[in-house]
């Protein structure tokens, strides 16, 4: 019996829940020399708006202890290009393609959709309303209840498409954000985005990157990432989709246990672009030694009773 | 060919100096597919910290008495963790590296000279550039700059490709004191109405800046190797993104590890 | 020209910027033997209720990358103990001893305070609403923009003694918390408490620490506590005592930049007891090398001009 | 004494099994101070991944031909990424060894004998208590279980200090088959009235329990050391607790690093 990885957001069916995290895999289309893009479960375009845009000079990215910090800020070819250019590219590989949408106003987040509600072989749209790295628009819709549903409830509207908005870590309460989105209509919620941290040069005394801020991703944020999934998972009836320094398939299992119906690999893919078939391959090999026949089974089958003190 | 990633294990690391070395790595799909100039993605195996990979240029292909490509070589500078991580390894340890990756130089034919302008690390990627103009019997030349003369390195190999070599030092120990970019010049002069030296460059930016507004001074083609913090070499996270202008347009941000390392020393815009 | 290191936090002068972070250096005492511990700049205790506590059940930490969660629950002597069994030997080993006071209830905070202002050898008063471990009081305080005032206000008026509160990363804008800290009349205030993780078990699907929750510490959240330090920084007067994850000079040196008075280091005593010598020698030797007479001219000295993109 | 931290250089890595290896450690001012029972934080220089030490019973204090002590070494077994790292270790990397740190076993002098009960990995600290009872010429016998008769170690060392053995294997290859408390509990029911035997236990927390018990329920008293996950080893962290009753009263949480990790058998609690 092969093991059965295939998860469900909503209406969209994927064949496993690995699906590759939004400005950490270009377009898609640079790593079709690597990975085969229809193995994974899908895959998150670089952040859109709808016009092209040149991000912020470098110095753009610093290693920290376990992680790194980021601030691209958001270069890209805007939606219509990308419509042109990339998407019959990507399903001509068979990927499943979400857009990752960014606005600088609710106007911009809902032309952008629309524009892509037309287009063919879009799966979903992953709205970014946590984008730590730019001052317009985004994050705050993202720090504010209010600003979250109005963003969701208008995009709801103007699109049939998967809709699936992306919370910022960098708030008190998480899952009241994931609950607001539910509330205006969201079929999925994905976090967590990056944490917004400041690296210093001490010998210059100035900021390790351009961009003074950045967001801090990799390995050494994933246990408040998890935490948060877990409350969300509490919380709200549609699905989660976690990430935040997954490097494994242990890890993408404690994501999922915690209540994430599929979950994206960022960071990592930097480190190695050849993740996906080792956890591919962790997670069945998980699956057989544990007899689970759906993987579907294990999201949110955290058990919270206390561990004992002893080691066998 | 696409790149792949081989954990390849450590065949030599010979210590040039208190901060070169020489990394020998057995990869040798790696090396069968690198062209002079490209680069790879490298990284101790097991290491978590630091987290990401680091670039290098290959700097040999390393080949069997038999002649078969058995690996890669780079040349490596201390310069902070990894660098200094790599230079401490020993035979039997096992490194990642991911390659070849990004774009190599265009080499020249006669009549056209090649002229490789070098500054301290930036020798690497000359190694096997010059192999490939040597096997097209181009006229080639070295200009090679370092801090002292203990850290001009490889001579021997040049020369027994018949490059001529054009030393400088910073403190004037060997070859000429001071700047690589001085014999350069001189060099540029002599050159005549329908002479063509293409002048390759690698090494500290101020140096290529140098370089690429010298060989347009003198109405020279250039082929620079830049250097940015690259997170994945593979164009997939646009941290290490230069300004470029194609004729008269605005200059856009542009990956160099897709669209370089090396570029056209006339389209780079000098920050 | 030795370099001078001290830095005053209102009227309390430190002979220099080290403190030792509460729950990572017991009540001081246990260091006796490796530290000497009137060479530094000061020590906070194990956060400190009215009564006795127990704490939560082994397993109480666990470690992750570049970090670690712990979720002891405040194991402690209560305060009233500490004034008779520590602080007489505190006092003698000529250590600046900072409390770290906790509550379940606004009345408790003040109880607590009363009974240190009344004792001798407290240095000062640090107001623990920040851990994320107990269900009852404490982050209750630190999660509301009132709720820190009101406790703030109210242990104002019961002790003259430096008062400090310690303020929680795990909202979505810290500065403004230390602005109702210090409009309720705090000496200083004190950040970063550790960030809610969670870490599962995903043999046994179980988590890894008894209570389920714990708070993250060390490296892995230094730059997001960098950041918070310097928006504090920005927004208030009164001095801020940065930490998370201090490992180095280099490390406290980017919290003084930031803005930070003093430092504290908490995780890295566990790895490294010997952590404060190390850490002074790379203070002196870079005020030696950067010209620099006074530590506390480098406090905020943070210089936001962007660096360059390329390498020297 | 206090405890020390030592920059400790690998003086011998000498793997037993694929599990196991012995650890020695130039570490001379640890291994002058060191009580039997004690233990050290341990972690390999430079990694941060993982970040804490890890504590470990010392094993031996090691001397060299003239007497003098050289170091101590710990007897290490494969359980994760820390201990996986130590095993791997070669001759001239360095550690991080802090200590002696916690309570040592108290020792017992004739007529009373000593029975030290050690389970797998739980022989670490019977060396050093083997020779300090030796030296009292104390009567001392060693129940020691394993899972295989290859995972029993050291046993010549044991002989040669005149320690009788008592050996247990699960499979049965070697010594009586099954648990270490068999052959315990038949050696207690041996013992007359006013005889004392010291039971010392070292090993996982069943057997300990079982340990304990059985040393209660024969009027023997008991000795054992615990494993809890320790942060610090110096009191710091509050991690290492486990629960503690002294005469009547309720039981206390108390730091096993600090306390213990040896404990008087009847005053722990079990969980
Ligand atoms: C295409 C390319 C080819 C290269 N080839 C070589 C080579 O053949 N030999 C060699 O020794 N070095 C080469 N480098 C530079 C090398 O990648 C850096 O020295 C290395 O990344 C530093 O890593 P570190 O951890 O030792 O130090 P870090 O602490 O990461 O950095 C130390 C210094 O190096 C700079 N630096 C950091 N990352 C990079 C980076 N990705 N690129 C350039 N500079 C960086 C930092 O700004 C800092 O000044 C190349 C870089 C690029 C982009
Ligand atoms: C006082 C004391 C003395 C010890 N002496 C020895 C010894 O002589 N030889 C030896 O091989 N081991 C000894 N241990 C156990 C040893 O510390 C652990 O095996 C080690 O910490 C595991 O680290 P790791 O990174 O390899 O694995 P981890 O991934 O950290 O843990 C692997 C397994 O070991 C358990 N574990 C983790 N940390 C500890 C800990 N601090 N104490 C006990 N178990 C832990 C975990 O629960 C898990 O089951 C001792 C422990 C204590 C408390
Ligand atoms: C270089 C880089 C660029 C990113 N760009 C985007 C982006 O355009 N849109 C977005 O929603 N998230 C972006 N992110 C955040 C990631 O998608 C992801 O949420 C975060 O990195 C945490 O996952 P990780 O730890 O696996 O990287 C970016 C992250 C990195 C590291
Ligand atoms: C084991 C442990 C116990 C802690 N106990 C307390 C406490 O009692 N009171 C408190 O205010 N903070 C407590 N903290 C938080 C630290 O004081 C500090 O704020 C945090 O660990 C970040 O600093 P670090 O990264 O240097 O450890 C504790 C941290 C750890 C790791
Ligand atoms: S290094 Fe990631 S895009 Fe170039
Ligand atoms: S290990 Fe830290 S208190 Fe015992």
């Amino acid at each position: 019996m092969t093991p059965d990885l295939a998860v469900s957001i909503g209406s969209l069916k994927l064949p496993n829940p690995l699906i590759a995290a939004s400005g950490c895999f270009g377009y898609g289309l640079e790593y079709d020399q690597v990975v085969d893009l229809s193995l994974l479960g899908g895959v998150v375009s670089k952040g859109l708006f709808m016009t092209e845009r040149q991000g912020h000079p470098p110095p753009r990215i610093v290693e920290t202890p376990a992680g790194m910090i980021n601030a691209i800020g958001l270069q890209g070819i805007g939606v219509h290009r990308f419509v042109k250019e990339k998407l019959p590219l990507l399903r001509e590989r068979g990927a499943r393609t979400f857009v990752n949408v960014c606005g600088t106003t609710l106007d911009e987040y809902v032309e952008v959709c629309k524009v892509l509600s037309d287009a063919e072989g879009v799966a979903a749209i992953e709205l970014n309303i946590s984008c730590p790295n730019i001052k317009e628009g985004g994050i705050q819709f993202g720090c504010s209840l209010n600003g979250t549903f109005d963003v969701v409830s208008a995009v709801r509207k103007a699109t049939t498409l998967p809709l699936i908005p992306k919370l910022t870590p960098n708030v008190t309460d998480v899952a009241s954000f994931a609950k607001a989105a539910e509330d205006a209509g969201a079929d999925a919620v994905s976090l967590v985005n990056t944490f917004l941290a400041l690296a210093i040069d001490v010998e210059t005394r100035r900021p390790k990157i351009s961009n003074v801020l950045g967001g801090l991703s990799g390995p050494a944020i994933r246990p408040i990432a998890v935490r948060m999934v877990w409350e969300c998972y509490q919380l709200v009836k549609i699905p989660v989709i976690g990430m935040g320094g997954i490097t494994d398939a242990r890890d993408v299992l404690e994501f999922i246990l915690a209540g994430s119906t599929a979950v994206q690999i960022g960071t990592q893919n930097f480190v190695d672009p050849f993740v996906w078939s080792k956890v591919l391959d962790g997670l069945k090999d998980y699956m057989t030694r544990h007899n689970v026949a759906r993987l579907s089974d294990l999201i949110g089958a955290f058990d919270p009773t206390p561990p004992k003190a002893t080691h066998p | 060919m696409p790149p792949i990633d081989i954990a390849a294990r450590v065949i030599a690391n010979a210590r040039l100096s208190s901060d070169y070395s020489v990394l020998s790595l057995a990869a040798p799909e790696v090396g069968a597919r690198t062209l002079p100039g490209q680069f790879v993605m490298i990284k101790p195996e097991g290491v978590t910290d630091p987290l990401l990979r680091r670039p290098f240029s290959v700097f040999e292909v390393l080949r069997n008495a038999q002649g078969a490509i058995i690996g890669v070589s780079i040349l490596n500078k201390r310069a902070g963790p990894s660098t200094r991580r790599l230079y401490d390894l020993e035979v039997g340890d096992v490194v990642l590296c991911l390659g070849p990756l990004g774009q190599p130089f265009k080499t020249v034919a006669s009549p056209a000279k090649a002229w490789m302008v070098a500054g301290g690390v930036g020798l690497a990627p000359f190694a096997t550039l010059a192999e490939s103009l040597a096997a097209g019997k181009t006229d080639t030349t070295l200009f090679y700059g370092a801090r002292t003369g203990d850290e001009l390195f490889y001579l021997d190999f040049f020369e027994r490709l018949g490059v001529t070599l054009v030393l400088t030092t910073e403190n004037g120990a060997r070859g000429t004191k001071g700047r690589v970019t001085i014999p350069l010049e001189a060099g540029l002069k002599t050159l005549g109405t329908g002479d063509t030296a293409m002048v390759y460059a690698c090494g500290p930016e101020p140096m290529l800046e140098a370089v690429a507004k010298l060989a347009a001074r003198y109405h020279q083609p250039s082929q620079v190797s830049v250097e940015r913090v690259m997170g994945c070499g593979l164009g997939g996270c646009y941290s290490c993104v230069v300004p470029v202008r194609h004729g008269g347009e605005n200059a856009n941000l542009v990956r160099s590890c897709l669209s370089g390392p090396v570029f056209d020393g006339a389209e780079l815009v000098w920050e």
